[in-house]
């Protein structure tokens, strides 16, 4: 090593370290967005090979124009209860982050973390999905358990890992998991679910059963190693499998150029493994319903993966745990380019005359009822008190699970753990 | 009953339980077609075809991972990896994964999976084709850890591994793949077919997960080895004249405390051997548990009998090797006082 | 010398590091700009620039990657893997290459890396903010690994650390980054500030590598511990009314066997003290370790107190976490008969 | 799990398993492989942005035609000097292989692995590098060593592992290291190289140096995490870094399509990471010349890494351990399209009137020569004796270079095993 050896023909090298377009204190800059019309881009056939959708991967699949029009070949034709449906569980994710992170907030967990802005992603692909389709999430699609119609009881009894956890309060809170909505298990290890999801869509296929499987990654966790693998995976074995990559911008307080996000797009990762890829306007809920069904269609016809960019933009901070004020204008949110995905669907059944303010004001009552209930129902349950030996959970089922039978040592260890119990509370 | 060495041995169990169970699959590098490079999954993907067992890019990543996902569907993979040394970049899916699902769902989801992969040295194969890294998956809970001895538990272990509910690592010692190898490099090494535990007999039968076994009753000394190194220790003991117990694990989690103490206690004396690196090695465990249960009836320090602190090296590789002269000393020492 | 905690001293350790040595490069998710979500490299990247101090993408097995093959340009990365527990996708870079670099090239090439990571529990994150795999790297030649447990020495560990022409393992005890933390949860934590050992020097100076400190000397039983466990430990050994020796190991990959045989063979008893899962850990080494070296002065067995094994359970943190009584219980185990 | 559930509307997957166009017993086929013309894609300035070689991740860099004529944009123009010492350099790779594999089978050593075939893509590549340029190899690049002037004395004592190895016998075979030739040390697990690699090239540009890396790959190896980190970090730092991915159909027994091969090409990869790739006939000298001066060319103007899949042929087993003709026609070899690297160059010199058949056995002569000259040095070191206690090296230096200095708990191992030594030989 040396850079005193003698290559005097040689100019010197340097580190090129990308940084965002705007730090605290300055302007945000969104100039770099480039927002095609809505409607621009064609559809391809389902069954067309995978070099057609190269310009997707550059380009934005779009649906609702800035007058609220459903416009273009995209435009999945939805009924308007459906439409209401989406835009409901949209505003019930919203509603039910709003209180859990002020439940934190006030000690009643250790951690939240909200999906604010990205509520199309889970909530829309949800509604494309069939019902036992199987969805391997991150901890940023709540929507799919609240589109699914999994009680918010629940959800919330996980989060304050009270004595109504399905988990045992094993987990963090927001690691949901339930199987009878197909919705599994989420990891603290980000991007492992991904390569898992195209294992279970390749068991689906081995079986000759006909469900298929989604999974969804954020732009920062595309660099682990787990991503490479499900999309070589998914590609070889042509696993009926959908593979999100939510691009939300952040990846905690590195945006998403340190992932690679400005070399190209995410969805061009696709190309390079030779399967079809998309990139969709994440805050238009029809645009991801329609992409979320043409790989479905694809999937379920033995075509294989598709990738899909969701290109979208955090609006809060990661978690509980962090100031994104740190790292980025605090007006960096409200000047993102494509609008908010409540919004949106809402201009839009507006435009088709299905909605109006009265009923909008109803459903949010209606909602602030529903998540209000829930939490006294869950708090009822208890909630995490963090220096307490009165457990929500029998200290004996912490040796449980951990195989399916007990081995003997985890016996003798949970025997302790008994003796240890009693005499701390003596 | 057919003599079988531990290729054919494993290679029947595969055949037995992919008859009995259509949601047992196999995957792994060159392990389709060619049938593994040590030939264990030979003729099954002929057998029962390409989507039952199939060849799977060079990521033990990917290989680790989709296996998880197919045995939460439901099946039940058996996947190989292909040197023991080549499982590392699959350890974040195997520790931070299978090892904990069932746990974090509280049951609602688990991993059958068997992760096969030949282990240990004796071949010549330097530092990436030797490793004994039981131990780095002993420390995780949720995992099994199982490692056969001889052709006839190869098989009735494996099949118990695919039939068992949670994830169990498999390791194979290769040394002795096609015979009983004891250690004595200078000597020929005599093939399965001499041997009795290469009876094996044809179709199913379990050898069960977490029992060891007494491979010689012995007052003098308990000497605890599993895989080659059972063989090393009975033929070093023979060598020194000594009238130990040998038992041979099986399974190191979860270990058969019983076996082991009911022996300690009678003889008062134990060695525990292992190939893998001393420090924290699996005899590190086995040896604060004896000392922990027999205390009291223990005459000398457990002495442990193991690989050096160091990787595995090509040229010296029977001074690396815990063969029967160290495992002499070990005795030896034991036996003291 | 300024009161320091330990995020402010491993912080001071960096600027002196990175003012010494032009070869100090630090990297690591969130720890350029940001400075980390523990804010320990804070204010780095501002003073040195962003190609010395930088935000990594989320691949621990690139950043393992990238820091090994800057080290052996001649560089001395540092690399921050976010919380232990997401470790392992860089596990065969550490295991595999970074460990066995200097021995395949004979010296030719070597890997003066540190890899700090925060690690431990007792801070409410669940079973993947919360783990403590040392064993899993003690059991890997080549690599040290290193515990600090208070202010004074992090930082002087930490110098020592970037200094050592070998990789080194750095785990930071996250639940004492802001006070010693005695394992009383339901106590108010006192800041460090009202710490002897939160008393930091200005500038360069270091604690040596593979050296123990017996923290409070006492001749009735020997307690080793490491990171969070030496304040539990001796906050344990004062409610059971022990007068114990408390070693805090800093090191346990070359762990300080001198310190330890001298202290058990005065006191006949040793209790070993973990967080970390019991089973494989790196207390069944000390054990070991202590029974093979001080057999004929041991009174009683060596006993452990770990954390079980069982992932690390959200509500049940307490339960999990080896607090004051089951540290109680072992020191009470250990001084019977 | 079921795949009795009701889904009466959908059909039944099915997995899809790659199968290579022939097995063993069928008629070799290469009817997949396009070539395109000598000369016949342009050469973009190196300055050109990654878009700008989307095509030449499809197509094929070739320069020698098909009647040894150098054509069209890629001609590197080479000396006729430089041309005979690349063709010197693969006709000694080629026969030391033989004498080694020779070797290997006659019990002097554990293992051996050829490079037949391939010679061009380590050759080619070492004379368009600067000899301080840092190559990551992988065990099939041991053209670099000779090209680069390594003694092929040393390269077989590494072989033998015996006293004369300078790497005292630790590593397997072929497994060489040597810092003063710009070659790391060869890892036995696939694909660590690449990203360290990088690593390196990433300090090279922070210290303000001006050399380069280089790191090759195989085909099958892509589908391993770390080159997914090399690609992602090389892109994001722009590293002055060269990737090639050394396609030679075969990973042991695995064709090309288990890692993605037949959903498009290794090339193509680049396009994802949003980095430039080409895509090169690696069995054309002048073309894997040319292809490793304009990536090398980009590396020193600091414009980033460059992805090159090197197309090529795996001609013998994978190593003394295989037989290909287990997996593979026996003919396979014979027919692959692009030739002999070798016998190209030869042509090609031949038709500039700078080389004949003369001088061709001359070279052969003195080659073998050499060969065995170093052989005969190489064996005075002794050979690997698998099973005696007269081992080459000290016990003694089992136990160094573990740490820079000897812990305690090694010194007394190393003490250990010494007294063992002893009475073993007792
Ligand atoms: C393997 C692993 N490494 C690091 C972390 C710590 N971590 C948690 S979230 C996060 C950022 C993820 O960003 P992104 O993938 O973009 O998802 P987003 O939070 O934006 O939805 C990091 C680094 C982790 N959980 N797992
Ligand atoms: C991490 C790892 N996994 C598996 C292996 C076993 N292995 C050695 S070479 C090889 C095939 C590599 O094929 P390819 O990358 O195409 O390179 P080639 O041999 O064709 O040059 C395999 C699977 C290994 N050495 N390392
Ligand atoms: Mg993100
Ligand atoms: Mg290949």
């Amino acid at each position: 090593m040396s850079n005193d050896s003698e290559r005097p023909n040689r100019p010197a090298l340097s580190l090129h370290v990308p940084e965002p377009p705007a730090r605290p204190g300055e302007k945000p800059d969104f100039s770099w967005v480039q927002v095609p019309a809505a409607g621009s881009i064609r559809r391809p056939d389902v069954t067309a090979p995978a070099q057609e959708t190269h310009e997707h991967c550059y380009s934005l699949v779009r649906v609702i124009d800035e007058a609220g029009q459903a416009v273009g070949p995209w435009d999945p034709r939805l009924s308007p209860d459906l439409l209401r449906k989406m835009l409901r569980d949209m505003n019930v994710v919203r509603q039910f982050d709003e209180r859990m992170f002020r439940a934190q907030r006030q000690g009643k967990t250790s951690f939240y973390m909200k999906s604010k802005g990205e509520e199309a992603i889970a909530v829309a692909a949800a509604a494309a999905l069939d019902f036992d389709d199987m969805c391997f999430p991150t901890y940023r699609q709540q929507g799919l358990l609240v589109a699914r119609g999994y009680p918010l009881v629940e959800m919330m009894n996980q989060i304050y890992s009270n004595k109504g956890d399905k988990l045992q309060g094993r987990q963090l809170p927001i690691m949901y998991s339930d199987r009878k909505h197909g919705f599994f298990s989420i990891s603290g290890n980000l991007a492992t679910q991904v390569p898992q999801a195209v294992g279970w869509a390749m068991a689906s296929a081995i079986k000759g059963d006909s469900r298929i499987a989604a999974a969804w990654i954020g732009d920062g966790s595309t660099a682990e190693g787990d991503f490479h693998a499900a999309c070589t995976f998914a590609g070889v074995y042509r696993a009926p499998v959908i593979l999100n990559v939510v691009n939300n911008q952040w990846a905690i307080s590195s945006f998403s150029g340190i992932a690679g996000g400005q070399l190209t797009t995410f969805a061009a990762r696709a190309i390079g493994y030779g399967i079809p890829g998309l990139r969709v306007d994440g805050n238009d809920p029809l645009a991801v319903y329609a992409a979320t069904q043409w790989a479905a269609d694809r999937a379920r016809a033995n075509l294989g993966p598709t990738l899909i960019e969701m290109f979208t933009y955090r609006k809060e901070g990661h978690s509980t745990s962090d100031d994104p004020t740190g790292y980025r204008p605090k007006d960096e949110p409200d000047n993102w380019p494509l609008g908010d995905p409540i919004e949106r669907l809402r201009q839009h059944l507006t435009v088709l005359g299905e909605w109006d303010d009265d009923r909008q004001a109803a459903l949010d009552a209606e909602i602030d009822g529903e998540v209000r209930g829930a939490q006294k129902e869950a708090e009822a349950n208890g909630v995490l008190r963090a220096a307490s030996l009165d457990f929500p959970q029998d200290v004996r089922t912490m040796f449980e699970d951990v195989y399916a039978e007990l081995p003997w040592h985890l016996k003798e260890q949970q025997a302790e753990m008994v003796a240890e119990l009693e005499a701390k509370k003596a | 009953m057919t003599v079988r060495n531990m290729i054919q041995a494993l290679n029947d169990a595969h055949h037995v339980m992919m008859e009995r169970d259509d949601n047992v699959v196999v995957l792994g590098e060159d392990a389709g077609y060619f049938g593994g490079v040590f030939r264990v999954t030979e003729h099954l993907q002929k057998k029962f075809g390409t989507s039952r067992v199939f060849d799977a890019p060079i990521s033990e990543n990917g290989i680790m991972a989709t296996a998880i996902g197919m045995a939460t569907y439901g099946l039940r993979p058996v996947a190989e990896i292909q040197f023991a040394d080549y499982i590392y970049p699959g350890f974040d899916q195997i520790v931070s994964e299978a090892a904990k699902i069932r746990y974090r769902t509280a049951g609602e989801w688990f991993v059958p999976m068997v992760i096969r992969s030949p282990y240990g040295g004796g071949i010549f194969g330097g530092q990436t084709h030797s490793q004994s890294p039981e131990a780095l998956f002993a420390h995780v809970a949720g995992l099994k850890v199982v490692i056969p001895s001889n052709p006839y538990d190869a098989k009735g272990l494996l099949i118990s591994a695919i039939e068992d509910d949670d994830p169990v690592v498999f390791f194979e010692p290769k040394r002795i793949y096609n015979g009983p190898f004891d250690g004595f490099f200078d000597r020929p090494v005599t093939p399965w077919a001499k041997h009795p535990d290469a009876e094996v007999p044809d179709g199913y039968y379990t050898v069960p997960i977490g029992k060891a076994r007494v491979v010689k009753e012995g007052p003098e000394l308990t000497i605890l080895a599993y895989g080659t190194m059972v063989h090393v220790a009975l033929a070093a003991a023979e060598a020194a004249g000594i009238d130990a117990e040998v038992i041979d694990l099986r399974t190191i989690v979860p270990v058969d405390i019983e076996t082991i103490e009911e022996s300690v206690k009678k003889t008062g004396r134990c060695v525990v051997v292992h190939e893998a690196t001393r420090t924290s090695g699996f005899g590190a465990e086995l040896a604060a548990l004896v000392q922990e249960r027999c205390f009291y009836h223990l005459e000398a320090p457990v002495v442990r009998a193991t690989g050096w602190d160091t990787p595995y090296p090509h040229s010296l590789e029977w001074a690396y090797f815990p063969g029967p002269i160290r495992l002499g000393n070990a005795f030896k020492k034991a036996l003291e006082d």
